[in-house]
């Protein structure tokens, strides 16, 4: 089954010209993910490694049937863009673009709440359903089909783990990368809530880090799940006030340190790794 | 971005927020004494909190008194800030003090109006039932309601309560315009004779919304010389207390990185998060900051995936070559050409090995501080 | 069954204190409505024939676990009491005040569907179900219980048909006034897809008017409805380009006359009725 | 409230909508010829469309010409409208002609927005394909996609798109800060030189928001002196061809009574509104208004439901008492103290009947013309 993405997945890119689009686009297809069209306004008419591109989200969907959007804009036309997509008839819209400016994403997530469209990211590497279709610019290569579902508010750190998990012998149902932002579309709560309904996830990673409570709001859920849950929580020696990387990695006015999450995940019943190359092994001692 | 108090509230005054009469001082003899009727505050102008009971908020009753403290003060360290300028106001007659922030809620993706009849005191202190909290809809913003509702809260009288929803709603709009992630009055004056001063302000520009708002653009910032050299190239770079320098790709992995470190006995001193590039020249700017930070080892971290190990390697070769680094490096480096990347990093002389514990327990022998 | 208000309606009376609230309060409460609670501000802690007046619509929910709200206030305050009632727990929204700036109305029903809340009006005169619940300003002797839903675009005029109906012998299931202005919370499609979903309906009363297409809507719905379904459009000898006192009856650029919408609900099967009067007949001759 | 054309061009000069060069002319000689150069156009200022076709948009090369033109364009009725002032505006050197609109989609809940490149006829008349539709969400505006699709829709060449989306974003902030319900450029010219001018201009403000827009107070606008008397005193008046004068209370009830009335072969001359009142000064200002617009019988038709049918009556009593009024009354009156409403009104010598029926048919015998 995998959530999200997976061979429903009908795909615009937007920004399919662009020097990311075009490279991730053909990783897209290569992942075998069904990416009907792109669009970048003016270049209409053109295709991308085959792939149409239209002038408008508008035109893509009308002639493509499109449900899925993903935006490979730079940070300053990422809002427009988004507007865009959620105005056509898109149901699930991944935001590659880091460096969004806040009050950007506000409004884009605002409306998409108010539009019932599932956003992932922004700042995020995206979601794959390996074996499915991938909609990001994951590294294809560390994946393999598995059941175990992943979910992470970082980048390279999650291929790492991914990477672990396939080479301990297992493999993922979905990995889902939340983005690095503060204002971010799928909370971890939304995640685990779909994984908890797949059939094809038994178990569920999840890779936090410091800043916000987002992972003090998954423990409240995992207490309620029955299916098991590991983790893994960086910037356990950031100093507070500080952003370490990603804009939402901050500790500020004594909220969002490593401990209270690392201590709520525990409370839940969840597995918290002290490394990351420990969520492999905690995954087969338990499972 | 973080601004200066007096810079924070030029931008209240553009808004109609009231500030006090004031004037900023960089030298005690520039403070003439006529700009202002005294008592006056002397300010220092630092980006930390607490600086009051730091020392960093004097009073002055004349013009002598102003530049003797005006001058300790501008010789004297707040909190580890080196005070280089100060800000002079006229003292203001204090009735009532009054919380107002506008804050992001993470969790509930919206941003959060908060006030607190009880000002002047940090407000993570005061009790939940004292404090009004209201969610703003981006697209909606401050409607009557939620300043009558905010009035009604926090007991103001009808006269308090039209000046505090003018100066709320001039915040929000603030706020809005002017990208901000935060802004705050701490304390928010109702003064003996009715009027209403933001005696404080607090400002915080999204760093991302900068290309919008060239005007803040080589503002005065809290950052090392190092980080402001890191922030012009676009390197997320963080000077810390350790000595060991952190390079990886991927802001989670650099912490997880340095939290690795730090639990075989290892200090970070820098965090420097490389990103999804394979940019050779960018990979060259890193090691080069790294560099003049001098650590006493670098650890270099990097998983590749999209990012070709090999051309990291390259780059890292490179830039100890020609910045002619001999600062020992230590590197993990694993993905996409892994093998050729090994190779390369150790016909450098840089010690390459396959897990990052390895790789940890390396640096912290080589640092050896 | 009846629907949108009824025995579990636990309702607000925004501006309860006024000359019309006052007097609608008592006519809600004698109709056994359960009136909860008042909302003006500054009045908090008073009461309105025994029913305690607060300060804010977020006090009122959450003292009295509202779901249900009325909007008595002058138009140039009744954004904002309809933002602070769709800020508050409210399910059901039912906005009396006449002449709202429509852009107002605009900003109101745009939220209003952002946020799920049904929103009946502006400028109506409420929902009644006889024997359960009044929300809105109808002279409640005209009601007597039945299984005849009517919706409508006007005020007196329905009055008139309810009565002419009760007098006839039957009564209604739910009476609901949808307002006459161009821009309203609930449409004729709307109400026909509860009533059409209420085991207490068993025919349907349309009482429309010049202006806009709601009723050509309503006759494409129609088309797949079981329930008999009677009308009435008013406006017949309406001359072009005038507003007819409601300021959505207009006929502008040959589009919204009554023609067309009789053509199109008799197309539809409804039964049409040339004068107000008629309905009751039609419905006891067909049923 | 409908703007004349020169008033809705001074709105849009406002929003820096581009608008030709002009001048307001109320006699010929007031035209100088100097304010504007040759040739020129002279336009009708009416309320009503196609006035081109009707003769009222007429060019001159000269200022005798124009003089001539204006003198007679003043002393003209187009299309029934007496023309009491003449727009003369320097003619455009037409290259292209485009249509932009907003206005309300009632379906939708939404503003719409509109545009073709077949500028200079009906909208209507433009085939489906050939539009530019866009609903726009009122929290959001217009959004830089929109405008795009716009250009690319009317195949704009790049220089002309960018002017025109200004004016479209500008035609959009005029809808929602003045509270249009309708504007329109019809046609929004580019000239050979490349510039884009508002040809004409269409607006009309929300009647109900004028309470925030004290500038369109005391408009000129197309009433008649009646009409302008009821709304003044927010009575829903309107006059109509017929000669039966018809009260109702709720404006389905009076068009219900107007629909009756001819299915009997009678003829409404007014519509009168008297809403949910029975406040005795209202009625009696209704039916005064009602006695100065001459109908051959007054048709009154109440259903008291919270209006008791007895205030009413005696606030007609009154009125007929008062103004002398000796036009035949026929009263239809129902609901809540009917009896006593009748036998008010069959007391000052009014026809009291009990069916809408008889009402009518009595009024059209009474009437008799």
């Amino acid at each position: 089954m995998a959530i999200l993405v997976d061979q429903n997945t009908r795909l615009i890119i937007q920004g399919i010209t662009g020097h990311q689009g075009i490279f991730h686009a053909k990783a897209m297809l290569d992942f075998s993910t069904n990416v009907v069209g792109g669009v970048t306004p003016g270049k209409g008419g053109e295709n991308v490694h085959g792939i149409p591109v239209f002038n408008s989200m508008e035109e893509a969907v009308e002639q493509t049937h499109a449900n899925t959007s993903i935006i490979l804009v730079p940070a300053r036309f990422a809002k427009d863009a988004a507007f865009e997509a959620m105005d056509s008839n898109i149901k699930i819209l991944v935001i590659i673009t880091e460096h969004i400016p806040f009050h950007d994403a506000l409004d884009i997530i605002t409306y998409a709440k108010f539009k019932k469209i599932r956003v992932i990211g922004p700042n995020c590497p995206g979601v794959v359903s390996p074996g499915k279709a991938k909609v990001g610019i994951m590294p294809s290569k560390i994946f393999r089909e598995g059941n175990v579902g992943i979910v992470s508010r970082s980048g390279t750190l999650t291929y790492e783990i991914v990477n672990a998990i396939t080479e301990h012998g297992l493999g993922q149902s979905t990995c889902i990368g939340l983005g690095g932002d503060p204002i971010i579309g799928t909370s971890f709560v939304d995640a685990l809530q779909m994984f908890d309904g797949d059939d094809d996830t038994k178990e569920i990673v999840l890779v936090g880090e410091i800043g916000g409570s987002a992972e003090e709001e998954a423990a409240e859920y995992i207490k309620e799940m029955n299916k098991p849950v590991f983790a893994y929580i960086a910037g356990q020696t950031a100093p507070p006030g500080k952003r370490m990387g990603h804009a939402g990695a901050i500790v500020s006015r004594g909220k969002g340190t490593a401990q209270s999450k690392i201590e709520a995940l525990r409370k839940a019943g969840a597995d918290v790794a002290k490394v990351p190359e420990d969520i492999p092994k905690l995954i087969t001692e338990k499972c | 971005m973080k601004l200066y108090e007096y810079k924070a509230k030029e931008v209240f005054a553009k808004y109609n927020i009231p500030v006090p009469k004031s004037v900023v001082v960089l030298e005690a003899d520039e403070f003439k004494g006529e700009e202002l009727d005294f008592p006056v505050v002397i300010k220092s102008q630092v980006l930390v909190g607490g600086r009051g009971k730091a020392g960093g908020i004097k009073f002055a009753d004349d013009l002598n008194e102003a530049r003797e403290r005006i001058d300790v003060m501008l010789n004297s360290t707040i909190k580890g800030c080196k005070v280089k300028k100060v800000l002079v106001e006229e003292k203001l007659d204090i009735e009532k003090e009054i919380y107002i922030g506008i804050t992001l809620d993470r969790s509930a993706s919206a941003p959060l109006l908060l006030a607190s009849a009880e000002g002047g005191v940090e407000i993570e202190t005061v009790p939940e039932e004292k404090l009004f909290k209201k969610h703003i809809t981006p697209f909606l913003g401050i409607q009557p309601f939620i300043l009558r509702n905010l009035s009604a809260k926090l007991r103001l009288s009808k006269e308090e309560g039209k000046k505090i929803s003018k100066i709320v709603s001039a915040l929000y709009a603030l706020f809005d315009r002017e990208d901000a992630e935060l802004v705050e009055i701490n304390p928010l004056v109702i003064t003996s004779q009715g009027e209403v001063i933001a005696a404080d302000a607090k400002l915080i520009i999204d760093n991302d919304a900068l290309f919008r708002h060239p005007e803040y653009e080589g503002l005065d910032e809290d950052l090392t010389p190092l980080e402001k050299r890191a922030k012009q190239k676009g390197i997320a770079f963080i000077q810390l207390d350790g000595d060991i320098g952190v390079i990886a790709n991927g802001a989670g992995l650099t912490m997880a990185t340095l939290d690795n470190l730090s639990f075989h006995g290892g200090k970070g001193g820098v965090f420097l998060d490389l990103g999804g590039t394979d940019d050779p020249e960018k990979v060259k700017e890193a090691i080069l900051l790294m560099k003049d930070a001098e650590p006493s080892v670098i650890l270099l971290n990097i998983f590749g995936g999209i990012t070709k190990c090999d051309t990291v390697a390259i780059g890292v070769k490179d830039a100890i070559e020609i910045g002619k680094i001999d600062i020992p490096v230590v590197a993990r480096i694993k993905g996409l050409n892994e093998e050729k990347a090994k190779k390369i990093l150790r016909n450098a002389g840089i010690v390459a090995v396959d897990t990052i514990e390895q790789a940890v327990k390396e640096a912290i022998t080589l640092g050896g501080r």
